[in-house]
């Protein structure tokens, strides 16, 4: 039964159970390279989405998994992300006490279950998808388990994870009660023949909580406090796939809900997504303001990053959807870079601190290892928005949108909104301008520098750095054929 | 390729070579960092003289390339006259300010690339035909900036100064930025575009609604207004020169400054002249907070290079009060000054960082009869006073006395005010500082202080002066440019504007 | 007779639910745990009584007989002491119950007003609703149920990862 | 009165309610857990009241699913907690203060 | 006569439903279990005794019936009153409350551990018909499924019983069972799969329709009856899985610290467990109430008829019972990990491989 369709979540399965089984056969010492073996499979499968004739838009199972631009899009992000995350983890090796093969299968089965969040089209597949991400990221995130804090950091995400879950199921049930079905078209079609169901108490708040709990995953208000305890307490590895795949799942599912499911709906909510943006991107960046740890830093940037992402939502035209994809693409690149240099800067000074991952373990970076620094450099820059890099485009493009919508004729009501949201937009760069140069004053100007060894740096590493840096520099410099592509997939998918 | 991209391209490409090469390799770094200012700098000489004048308003030496077509961006630079003569003194105090970064002795690497980074990103700004680029470029220079004032800035006030200075043009780019986007979006679906030329010719054949205008405007204007230190939010200024590096502060304040002023003129004036013809007033209002305000300000400084800071505040008055005129004295004028007072800011700030390389201090009460000491600084510092003062023969003249013409139709009581500050005030503070420094008696501890000895440190303040000097005698080198564009774009801005209100006087090369 | 099994059912089901969470007579998770298997079998009924069998027989299977006794069971083996020794903070209670409560108000406002259940009958259930669910699971639902044996596996991994003990 | 669809989701607002006191109020991880559970109980409650109403099995399949990946959580979970527990000897969310600014 | 069959056919249905259920479960619980619990102590007295060569109980007597001529004697030393006496003593003795316990769990634990194995009984068609009577008490479509679900209930009591006397023994003990019976319990389930895949349905009348079509599903799925046999030891925590409550180790396990009524409810418990096991075995592999001949496999028409089906679903479970304390006596305790190698490693995988073979067989046998 068109097993076809789901042929690359197949193979990452596949190739998760494959390295499962492998383990048993492979010795010890040589066990970091089967990370290496994975992230170049997965990179066969990248291949492979581009080399394999694809269906243009395609359905199956029971009108469950859905095969589009969108979804493809979404896949080979996902696929990007976990390639450089594996080589991260092969990085990260050394910290893991047991289990590495396992270490790396779990990233493997969250990433399928990202790709099928890519493709999920009824609120079935969307609730099996995100608990396989959820689920597997409450075992990662908590694999070092000889370290308080990957436990400490484990048990938070549990209870609130467990928690959006609860909100999702009973805002599904809600939603499915009202309407009487799960799948995502079929509930934009009872509204477009019933009006007065949008408009239903019941199914409203049953939207609302299905977008708190899609909330949870892309570590929005009001369910942000997960992030930076999580990102700082979690191995890196795991730390930059949460804040690259599982956010960019979360992502695609509220597309899929808000703008298939209820398009009609999207629009009333304008106002809740406006204000939840606005808190979200001032409560990421002012509490961003005194942290030391760089690691619970970039977790309050992610969250300042979902307001952004919510800005672009907020915009309700197409443009904003197009610029919340061009931004994650720069933000996988961004976010990974500076993930692998704290993972690799760290390793090199385990111990030698009593704060672990704190910024000044940066201290001369630029001496020991100009890639490095160079690396790091340009994550923090591209993260505040500056150009030449991908993150200035993103969110380019996200103020675009908004701006767009405020001057459209038809959003006259919400003008005055969207003038304060932009303020707050403004702001929110503004002020994470301040972090984010404090960890490029740490890089090349910080005092009283004590280690000043090289820093070796692997192939694979060498490799990944070079690609992160050269895909927040392309995608910053000359973004027409990323636009382009995302402009298709919005408009092909959405209509 | 144009001669333009080659103007911006070698400091950004050279900035990219940099970075590969090693880092002991110090003298090779400063070889490739000069090589490049000078190649841009002499190029831009050459644009300089090959501009047609005779066609001043039509876009020469262009370049345009598609970017991102979907969104309507494109590679386009090009000059007329208006931004030929930004150009030029862009690149050249960029090649001054290269020589003077002799005073930055360590990480003299990552120096080098922001400088150069810099240097690409101004002459980007001033070349940009394309509002995206425009603003691309702008941030490319702006960053650098920050950095080289938290990192190579001197002063225990440095941290302070790069937060705020971080945080001030940060916003007023922000703010322009909303609303350069805005007006893009001002223009009707399926036409969008971010190329400056065509928007321009769009909304001269269409004027844009006037509720947008009401509304982009004043972003547009307070935007770029922080962005060139407008009153009252001017305070970055004085206390980030003060901190910054003599080249970083070179190139801010003379160069990269003038972009909101560009801005103003290029983008703001001709495309809503209904937004123009509300704000005027108050703008002209506002600028005698820049010119009387900040100067006595400037003559309470007993700090040499906050005083330098807080004249170049008042400076921008005259070029907000020119803008202000809206009319083809005026704005000329404004242009002009702009061109004048990038070079003398830049000479103002090399000479104070030469001096405080020597002495390690500005407080002027400390200092006195350097005179003796250091007679070719004192020239030139006497100079750069005599032109801060606007006396004849210096370009600042020229432009301010075209200034005052052109507000004396529109606003007499601001002009009879902003007149008396720029001659009593400015002279006092000048001549005040002038003396300090130079006259009386030499203290014990500064018998060893050092003159500029070879002509190699010499020739930026030089060629500073030697511009400065040019455009003061001869004026019309670049007025007869300027003039063309300024009567095309006041004819935009005062579409809406009563007849009865007179447009310029005459022309002023006849 | 089935108005009178719901109200039973639906007060011990509340009843049962309050004490889980709320006990006022004692902070013992173990009593927590088994009032909660209580809620569990109440809500059987419940679904009993909707004529979903099959579920209702998974609900007591899954929930009471494993999941129920896994927490039992971690309960045991921690041997927790109950919480008497720590005072709630009265602000937390306060807060909770006061946002709970207005969750509770909105939802019952909501459900009221939206009149969810007009015109709706329960229909007999015509032959095995296992038979039904069965075909569903492993037609249409078919990848769903796949990816759940994906998830049952990493729970699976990852429950050994985390508690076996160390070869150092 | 007669009971109909309105009873039941009153029922399972209310279960929904009070798994959501325990998860605010309570502060020992495992009590937390249990009112997450409630939580899940009442969407199961809710999802089967409509599945029988509407007569649509989809509901009753989802109560399925929900039900099963709740069973995983809960391994995962109570795993978690017990490794949590071997380290700290504590199940309380006070006493989770390692990740703090 | 007359007048009662008035009476019935003037009720409605559900009056006649509750009236009928009542007294089913009444006659099955205390005409049934409860005597059969008592005499399967017997038997397992007896049984023990001829194992180990002893006599085993042969003195209680009421004090006429040892009077009796002939017969007296015999049922002296067969032991018949034993239960009797058994049933007074934990009655009259007294019951001792320790003061380190958990007073309610302790108080209630006994009852859970008695109620979930009496449930199960529920389901279970013990005849075919008496008159228009279903010879079952709840005649549902997920009857396994119930079973299974009320079985896993069982746990409670040994956990709770464990927790609540607040010893080390007794704690164990309880650990032991709840990790025992969970493990247990999915081989189990998955044992029987392959039957419902033949069956097509989960409802047991339908499951013994089936099997008087054809052949006992033993042997159909020896190996499902392997692993259901061994599961059911294990669930009933019976030797030699008896690990909860193994003396050597343990004392008395989770009920060391009970005495009298307390301690002869988890006794019932555990028999009647057996008796639960058994019959589900009975239903599920040796054709219920069916015999395959003498017209037997037919629903009954006759009131004789159907209490003779009643009969020979009697008679097959008790003879698996004798073969569960056969069992008892014949073979050594397994060590815990013994135990739960042999539940996760062994039958876990063989039962699925079970499952996949009997999908295997189906889908040659009737491709679509």
């Amino acid at each position: 039964m068109n097993a076809s369709l789901i042929g690359f979540e197949i193979a990452v399965v596949l190739l998760g159970l494959g390295l499962l089984l492998l383990d048993l056969w492979t010795p010890p010492e040589r066990r970091r390279g089967l990370g290496l073996a994975a992230a170049l499979s997965l990179l066969l499968v990248l291949v492979a989405t581009f080399v394999v004739p694809i269906p243009q838009e395609a359905v199956g199972f029971g009108g469950g998994y859905l095969f589009d631009g969108l979804a493809l899009f979404f896949k080979r992000f996902f696929l990007v992300a976990a390639i450089l995350v594996l080589v991260m983890q092969t990085e990260f090796a050394d910290r893991i006490a047991s289990g590495l093969s396992e270490f790396y299968a779990l990233v493997l089965f969250a990433l399928a279950g990202m790709m099928f969040a890519a493709s999920a089209n009824n609120f079935v597949m969307l609730f099996v998808a995100i608990e396989l991400i959820t689920v597997t990221f409450y075992v990662l995130t908590s694999f070092q388990r000889g370290r308080q804090a990957s436990l400490e950091a484990g048990v938070k995400y549990l209870i609130l994870g467990a928690l959006s879950s609860g909100f999702l199921v009973f805002g599904i049930a809600l939603v499915y009660g009202t309407s009487g079905t799960m799948s995502f078209p079929e509930i934009a079609a009872k509204i477009e023949a019933n009006h007065s169901l949008a408009h239903q108490g019941l199914f409203q708040f049953g939207i609302v909580l299905v977008m708190v709990a899609l909330g949870f995953k892309i570590a929005a208000v009001p369910m942000q406090i997960w992030a930076p305890d999580v990102y700082q307490g979690a191995p890196t590895p795991v730390s930059a796939f949460l804040a690259v795949g599982s956010k960019a799942a979360g992502v695609v599912l509220l597309l899929r809900v808000l703008l298939t499911a209820v398009p009609d709906l999207a629009g009333h909510s304008a106002k809740l997504l406006m204000v939840a943006a606005g808190v979200t991107i001032l409560y990421g960046s002012l509490c961003a303001i005194p942290q030391r740890n760089i690691k619970r830093l970039l977790g309050y940037s992610s969250i300042a990053s979902a307001g952004f992402l919510l800005l672009g939502l907020s915009a309700l035209n197409l443009n904003g959807v197009s610029a919340i994809l061009y931004y994650l693409g720069g933000y996988l690149f961004t976010v990974l870079a500076a993930f692998l240099v704290i993972c690799i800067v760290t390793r090199s000074t385990a111990g030698q601190t009593s704060q672990e991952d704190d910024v000044g373990l940066f201290a001369g970076l630029h001496q020991r290892s100009p890639l490095l620094a160079t690396a790091l450099t340009l994550a923090m820059v591209s993260l505040a928005g500056v150009p030449p890099l991908a993150g200035f485009f993103g969110k380019f493009l996200l103020l675009k949108a908004v701006v767009e919508s405020a001057s459209s004729p038809d959003q006259t009501a919400l003008r005055s909104a969207y003038y304060t949201l932009i303020a707050v937009g403004l702001t929110g760069v503004v002020i994470s301008l301040y972090y984010y140069f404090g960890v490029v004053k740490a890089i090349f100007w910080s005092k009283g520098v004590g280690d000043l060894s090289p820093i070796p740096l692997s192939l694979p590493a060498r490799l990944s750095l070079y690609v992160c840096i050269a895909g927040m520099i392309f995608l910053g410099v000359y973004p027409g054929p990323l636009l382009d592509l995302t402009d298709g997939v919005v408009k092909a998918v959405f209509k | 390729m144009s001669l333009l991209t080659h103007i911006l391209g070698w400091p950004l490409l050279a900035a990219l070579l940099l970075a590969f090469v090693p880092r002991n390799f110090r003298f090779l770094t400063r070889l490739i960092a000069l090589a490049a200012t000078f190649t841009s700098a002499v190029l831009a000489v050459v644009m300089f003289v090959k501009f047609d004048t005779a066609a001043a308003t039509e876009y020469q030496f262009v370049e345009k390339l598609p970017w991102v077509a979907s969104l309507g961006i494109n590679y386009h630079v090009g000059v007329d006259g208006l931004n030929v003569g930004l150009v030029l003194m862009g690149a050249l105090v960029a090649f001054a300010a290269c020589c003077c970064a002799w005073e930055v002795q360590e990480r003299e690497k990552e120096f080098y690339i922001l400088l150069l980074a810099m240097t690409g990103g101004i002459l980007g700004a001033f070349a940009s035909l394309d509002v995206f680029f425009l603003y691309f470029f702008h941030e490319l220079a702006l960053v650098p900036t920050f950095i080289m004032i938290g990192v190579w800035g001197r002063g225990e006030e440095k941290d302070y100064a790069t937060f705020k200075i971080t945080l001030y043009l940060s916003i007023g780019a922000l703010l322009a930025l909303i609303g350069l986007l805005a007006l893009y979006l001002q223009m009707p679906e399926g036409k969008r575009t971010f190329d400056l030329v065509s928007m321009t010719e769009h909304f001269r054949g269409k004027a844009m609604d006037g509720s947008a205008q009401q509304f982009i405007f004043p972003l547009l204007l307070f935007g770029f207004g922080i962005l060139v230190s407008l009153w009252p939010f001017h305070t970055w200024a004085p206390l980030g020169y003060g901190s910054a590096p003599t080249p970083t502060a070179m190139l801010h304040a003379g160069v990269l400054k003038k972009f909101g002023l560009y801005g103003l003129i290029r983008i703001a004036l001709p495309m809503m002249p209904e937004g123009a013809a509300m704000w005027m007033q108050w703008l002209a209002l506002l600028c005698l907070g820049n010119i009387i305000y900040c100067g006595l300000v400037a003559m309470k400084q007993k700090d040499l290079n906050l005083l330098i800071g807080n004249s170049s505040v008042a400076h921008m008055g005259f070029v907000f009060l020119g803008i202000a005129s809206l009319n083809v004295l005026g704005v000329t004028g404004a242009v002009l000054v702009m061109i004048a007072h990038g070079f003398l800011a830049a000479l103002s700030f090399g000479l104070s960082g030469y001096l405080y390389q020597q002495t390690k201090t500005l407080e002027m009460e400390k200092l006195g009869g350097l005179l003796r000491q250091m007679p070719f600084f004192g020239a030139a510092l006497v100079m750069a006073a005599m032109a801060g003062c606007g006396l004849p023969g210096f370009a600042n003249f020229a432009g301010e006395a075209l200034v005052f013409f052109g507000a004396w139709t529109e606003f007499r009581v601001v002009t009879i005010i902003a007149v008396w500050g720029a001659l009593v005030i400015g002279a006092v503070y000048m001549l005040r500082a002038v003396r300090n420094v130079l006259h009386g008696s030499l203290p014990e501890q500064w018998h060893a202080v050092k003159d500029v000895a070879t002509p190699w440190r010499r020739l930026p303040f030089a060629l500073l002066l030697g511009a400065l000097l040019l455009f003061g005698f001869y004026p019309a080198l670049l007025t007869r440019k300027i003039e063309p564009v300024v009567k095309q774009i006041v004819k935009d801005a005062r579409a809406v504007l009563k007849p009865s209100v007179t447009v310029g006087v005459k022309n002023l090369s006849e | 007779m089935e108005n009178v099994l719901f109200y039973i059912f639906a007060a011990l089901t509340l009843l049962f639910a309050f004490l889980c969470v709320a006990n006022p007579f004692s902070r013992n998770p173990v009593t927590s745990a088994m009032f909660l298997v209580l809620t569990m079998i109440s809500m059987a009924g419940l679904f009993v009584l909707l004529q979903a069998f099959f579920l209702a027989a998974v609900q007591i299977l899954v929930y009471a007989g494993a999941v129920m006794v896994l927490f039992l069971f971690v309960i045991m083996l921690l041997d927790i002491k109950e919480e008497e020794r720590r005072r709630f903070s009265r602000f937390s209670i306060a807060l909770g119950g006061v946002s709970v409560i207005g969750l509770g108000f909105i939802l019952f406002k909501t459900i009221r007003e939206s009149k969810a259940g007009e015109g709706l009958k329960l229909v007999a259930v015509k032959g095995s609703d296992t038979a039904a669910l069965g075909k569903a699971l492993f037609t249409q639902y078919l990848l769903p149920f796949e990816i759940v044996s994906v998830l049952l596996l990493v729970a699976m991994v990852g429950v050994i990862l985390l508690s076996k003990k160390d070869l150092k | 009165m007669n009971v109909g669809l309105e009873q039941y989701l009153m029922v399972s607002g209310l279960l929904f309610c009070f798994g959501l006191l325990g998860v605010v109020v309570r502060r020992n991880l495992i009590i937390m857990y249990m009112g997450l559970e409630l939580m899940f109980n009442a969407a199961n409650l809710a999802l089967v009241a409509f599945s029988r109403f509407n007569d649509n099995l989809d509901g009753q399949l989802m109560v399925f699913f929900i039900i099963t990946v709740a069973a995983a959580e809960v391994a995962v979970g109570l795993a978690l907690i017990v490794a949590l527990y071997r380290k700290r000897q504590s199940a309380h969310v006070e006493d989770l203060t390692t990740l703090k600014l | 006569m007359e007048a009662i069959k008035q009476f019935f056919s003037g009720l409605s249905w559900e009056q006649e439903f509750v009236i009928f259920t009542t007294l089913k479960v009444c006659i099955v619980l205390f005409g049934a279990v409860l005597p059969i619990v008592a005499y399967a102590v017997l038997v397992e007295r007896k049984v023990s005794a001829w194992i180990q060569d002893r006599v085993g109980p042969n003195r209680a007597t009421p004090f006429f019936v040892k009077y009796l001529p002939v017969v007296g004697p015999i049922l002296v030393r067969l032991g018949i009153f034993h239960p009797l006496a058994d049933g007074l003593k934990s009655f009259l003795k007294e019951d001792f409350t320790p003061a380190h316990v958990r007073k309610v769990y302790f108080w209630i634990a006994p009852a859970i551990a008695v109620v979930p194995a009496m449930l199960a009984l529920a389901v279970i068609p013990f005849g075919s018909k008496l008159g228009d009577q279903k010879m079952v008490i709840a005649d549902l479509n997920v009857g396994i499924l119930f079973t299974f679900g009320i079985i896993s209930l069982g746990v409670y009591g040994l956990v709770l019983a464990g927790y609540a006397s607040n010893s080390k023994f007794s704690f164990l003990g309880g650990i032991r069972s709840s990790a025992q019976m969970i493990s247990y319990e999915i081989a189990m389930g998955m044992s029987v799969i392959p039957i419902f895949m033949l069956v097509g349905d989960l409802n047991l009348s339908k499951v013994i329709a089936y099997q008087a079509d054809g052949a006992w599903l033993v042997f159909k799925q020896p190996i499902a009856f392997v692993i259901f046999l061994v599961a059911a030891f294990a669930e009933t925590n019976r030797l030699p899985f008896d690990l909860p409550e193994a003396e050597t180790e343990l004392v008395g396990g989770y009920h060391t610290e009970y005495s009298s009524m307390k301690f002869a409810l988890f006794f019932i418990g555990e028999y009647t467990a057996m008796i639960a096991a058994s019959a589900m075995m009975v239903v599920l592999f040796f054709g219920g109430w069916t015999l395959p001949f003498a017209g037997l496999n037919e629903s009954a028409t006759t009131f004789a008829m159907g209490l003779a089906h009643i009969g020979i679903f009697v008679s097959k479970m008790l003879f698996l019972m004798v073969v569960f304390i056969w069992v008892r006596w014949m073979l050594p305790r397994f060590r815990y990990d013994q135990l739960m190698d042999l539940g996760w490693r062994r039958f876990v995988p063989l039962a699925l491989v079970n499952i996949v073979l009997t999908a295997v067989v189906l889908w040659a046998l009737h491709p679509k």
